[in-house]
């Protein structure tokens, strides 16, 4: 039944994101790849799903994928909207939020993220990135943070020019020295695999590879030598359901 | 308080060269017109505030308005990055930009402290990260009950604040219904404010979901039906995503930025 | 989350003898049915917060349930004192009265901290006057970016938040309108919380000015129509004053309150 | 025109607190005496009066007099209802509120009220009063303070027995030394006159009588010993109008 020729190494990064979505969860939702990928799963296994946006919708039902996190429609169909200052104090700040989605232009081995500048000095970039927006408390307070990258040497560095969000800082034990209350990334997925943190380590390690794609591809596109878990899995492809879903959410 | 005006008069009467002012709305209600006022008015030196500066703050800083940008998110959403932004911020075309950087939740609760007549707030927020070593405005606080460390940031309290509403009634109540976002913080934080609006009325029938903001909490309303666009007013029109994407050809270029400029909101 | 049960189930579930209790409303919506149930359930030691106690902590003070009161204003509103409280205060009948007293702007903005996940708020109060003398929770805090001294107080996170509300939908979907007072704050700074609700419905029509709070917020909806008598519920009821003057005369004397305990509460 | 006769004496009192209302202002109600007053100058002098409620009606415009501070019909005739937190934090905190009426269980000679606790020992007090409620912060934030109280020695006493809500604290200065904003009590109105702090030691001085009411009245009525104005005025007996109209409000 699964046509996993039919799925691009996009679709599979959604549907794999969307699959890591538990019925129930109240997910905090960005704009691209993470608001497919919670709207894909409310509409397959996640019919229960509560999306928040940080623009204050709280448990947005959109019809069609919004192309901002402050579409009207997303308004239009929540339980209940917001103002921005109550969104992050009184819905993220508390840990209301089980899992919140994150992007990254640099990411390293202990899932830290940087989407503030590129180069080593912060007074004058190579690159000016568009900065923090909601993510540095996104990744301390949701219970745990699912980030959505595509996987290349230029963002999964050895060392990221600027910690915009803490992942695992210098690795065990760094998050609560912080006093962040999340639990951290749970899941890195990318157009090659998925990864996640070490229990013993948190050092980020290859569980999954999408199919047709070599550990070879993977180790080529990071730049640090990739662990690779000893369990290493490939993904179950596309369904034609998520396929089909995610195809038409995409047109709508 | 709550006097109604043209917009080129209250932007006249409000916005001075070396003001610090905030022009917000979160997605919706952008006062993207009272903006483009402000570059025909020739403003120089302005601390711009605004939790996402996209393109009409992309439009300030190209025309060389600002001085300095605070902000927490600084792009093109959906779309990519503010090349006039980077411009400034990278190779200080046309003018050098001085950034103060923050988070959103951390841009949110500063207004609220604005808002609140509080010098600071209180947040979780930023700890681990390398922000607190490049902006000023972010110190850590402890819980003088429990001994928690968490961190602190100054109240936000502009010149001006300009927001756009859906309606205002002849007393200069302004009605606002969809997503707030920091509209009423940020009238309330600043110590004058603008509000655009699609309509006036006579009686501002409730709604849903509205806000009011009191006429005495504003200083001048200005009627600007389609003030806000290209962003959107939830009940009036819908985000033009399409000139969002174009924008980002128009901007990359500082001959097609000026050109744009010019045919579009100087002349 | 969202659960809909009986009164009677949800309070055996979630108040226990020496919790932390606060049953909110600001005037309107006062869960005063929630609170006749926890009596007729006999718990004891409880620790009752409320910014206004009024009559349903009158009463529950007078039955012996609580052993300590934090609060900001306790009267009769618009009749005079409350009997119970001051006879539990001054004389220790039925039970000695621990007390811990506030401001309104400081208990409202404790529970907006509890809310937060803050373990404090700052506020502009209570400087110049004896209670920081009497309140272990009144604490001096410095602005670290001005140097201004202003006041701390500790969030409030209740064991159990009870309130009242219009409607509630069956996924437990709350909706409150006309004066909201502290309801959501109090809900979502409390570990769990119970709402009353006058109807539940199919559908939450949207309302001018409604709060909604969503159902996995609340851990337990009760259908108690009238359980907010004789204070009262936008849209259903209005509040019986004759009732608040009466309890005037019931209250004064310890056997006239326990024949009216017994006659209206037990039996 | 005016008859005074028929003027009580505390209807007499309410006059003079509406009569201090200026059209436009900004004003935190109480319920009672100062409802009343604010709802009569509404009426009569200052149409464009905007009631504020503790309850977060703002600007409302009761056809009749409410029962509480809570009562349905301030939301219902509102320009806007808010949170209670967001009264205190957005509205009345900052400054925003021109007057706010406080009553008092005892009153000392620089203003300062107690509303908490009759007797030298908080922790066994002779008389348990009803507490702070918004006083404190009313009595710090608005712009300045009309008390309205009944005259007499149990309430204007030497010194009261708890500082519920600062006037002058010791004297001249003490506001600014505890950095409180407003300008302190402006005037006190009572049932035999009305008392205003003198400009320089800001020690309360009767500086008008109600008609019929004598200095020895108002002295004896006072604990300590009352500063009678050089200027001692009486007041003017209210108007046919503002007594048919605050009679009308009363009934209603």
């Amino acid at each position: 039944m699964t046509r996993p020729a039919h799925a691009s190494a996009g679709e599979m990064m959604t549907v794999a994101a969307a699959r890591a979505l538990k019925d129930g969860d109240r997910c905090f939702v960005g704009i691209g790849k993470p608001s497919t990928a919670a709207n894909l799963a409310r509409r397959t296994h996640a019919p229960r799903l509560v999306l928040v946006y940080e623009s204050g919708t709280i448990g947005a039902k959109p019809g069609r994928l919004p192309l901002s996190i402050g579409d009207g429609i997303l308004a239009e169909t929540a339980d209940t909207v917001v103002s921005v200052p109550e969104i992050f104090n009184y819905w993220l700040q508390p840990g209301r939020i089980d899992v919140g989605f994150l992007g990254a232009a640099q990411l390293d081995r202990f899932g830290n993220i940087n989407t503030t500048v590129i180069g080593d000095d912060y007074a004058d970039p190579r690159v000016r990135l568009p900065g923090a927006g909601g993510a540095p408390e996104i990744a301390a307070s949701c219970r745990e943070v699912i980030v959505i990258v595509t996987h290349s040497r230029r963002t999964f560095v050895e060392k990221v020019d600027f910690v915009t969000s803490v992942g695992f800082g210098a690795g065990p034990g760094d998050r609560e020295r912080h006093g962040l209350r999340g639990t951290g990334p749970r899941l890195v997925v990318t157009d090659l695999g998925v990864l996640a943190p070490d229990p013993e380590t948190c050092e980020l390690t290859l569980t999954h590879l999408h199919p047709g794609v070599t550990r070879d591809q993977a180790r080529a596109a990071t730049g640090w030598e990739l662990r690779i878990a000893t369990d290493l899995t490939t993904t179950e492809p596309p369904s034609e359901t998520e396929l089909s879903v995610l195809r038409a959410l995409e047109e709508a | 308080m709550g006097e109604i005006t043209t917009l080129s008069d209250a932007v006249a009467r409000l916005v001075h060269d070396g003001d610090t002012i905030a022009l917000e709305g979160f997605t919706h209600l952008i006062p993207v017109a009272a903006g483009h006022e402000i570059i025909r008015q020739g403003r120089r030196d302005l601390t711009l505030v605004r939790m996402t500066p996209d393109i009409v703050y992309d439009q300030l800083i190209g025309a060389g308005c600002a001085r300095k940008l605070i902000f927490s998110w600084a792009g093109n959403p959906g779309v990519g990055s503010l090349h006039r932004f980077r411009d400034a911020a990278q190779h200080g075309w046309p003018a050098p930009l001085e950034i103060e950087e923050h988070s959103h939740a951390g841009m949110a609760n500063r207004y609220a402290a604005g808002a609140a007549g509080l010098p600071f707030a209180v947040l979780r927020g930023y700890t681990g990260t390398d922000l607190p070593a490049q902006t000023a405005t972010i110190k850590p606080i402890t819980c003088p009950f429990t001994g928690e460390v968490l961190t602190a940031v100054p109240a936000l309290n502009p010149d001006v604040a300009i927001v756009h509403a859906q309606r205002a009634d002849r007393d200069g109540n302004v009605q606002i219904w969809g997503i707030t976002g920091v509209h009423k913080e940020v009238v309330l934080a600043s110590r004058t404010s603008l509000v655009t609006v699609e309509e006036i009325v006579d009686e501002l029938e409730p709604r849903p979901g509205a806000i009011v903001l009191p006429g005495w909490t504003v200083d001048y309303v200005a009627h600007v039906p389609g003030g806000a666009r290209p962003s959107y007013a939830m009940g009036y029109y819908d985000r033009d995503n399409v000139f969002y994407q174009a924008w980002d050809d128009i901007s990359r270029d500082r001959d097609a930025f000026q050109a744009w400029l010019r045919s579009e909101v100087l002349s």
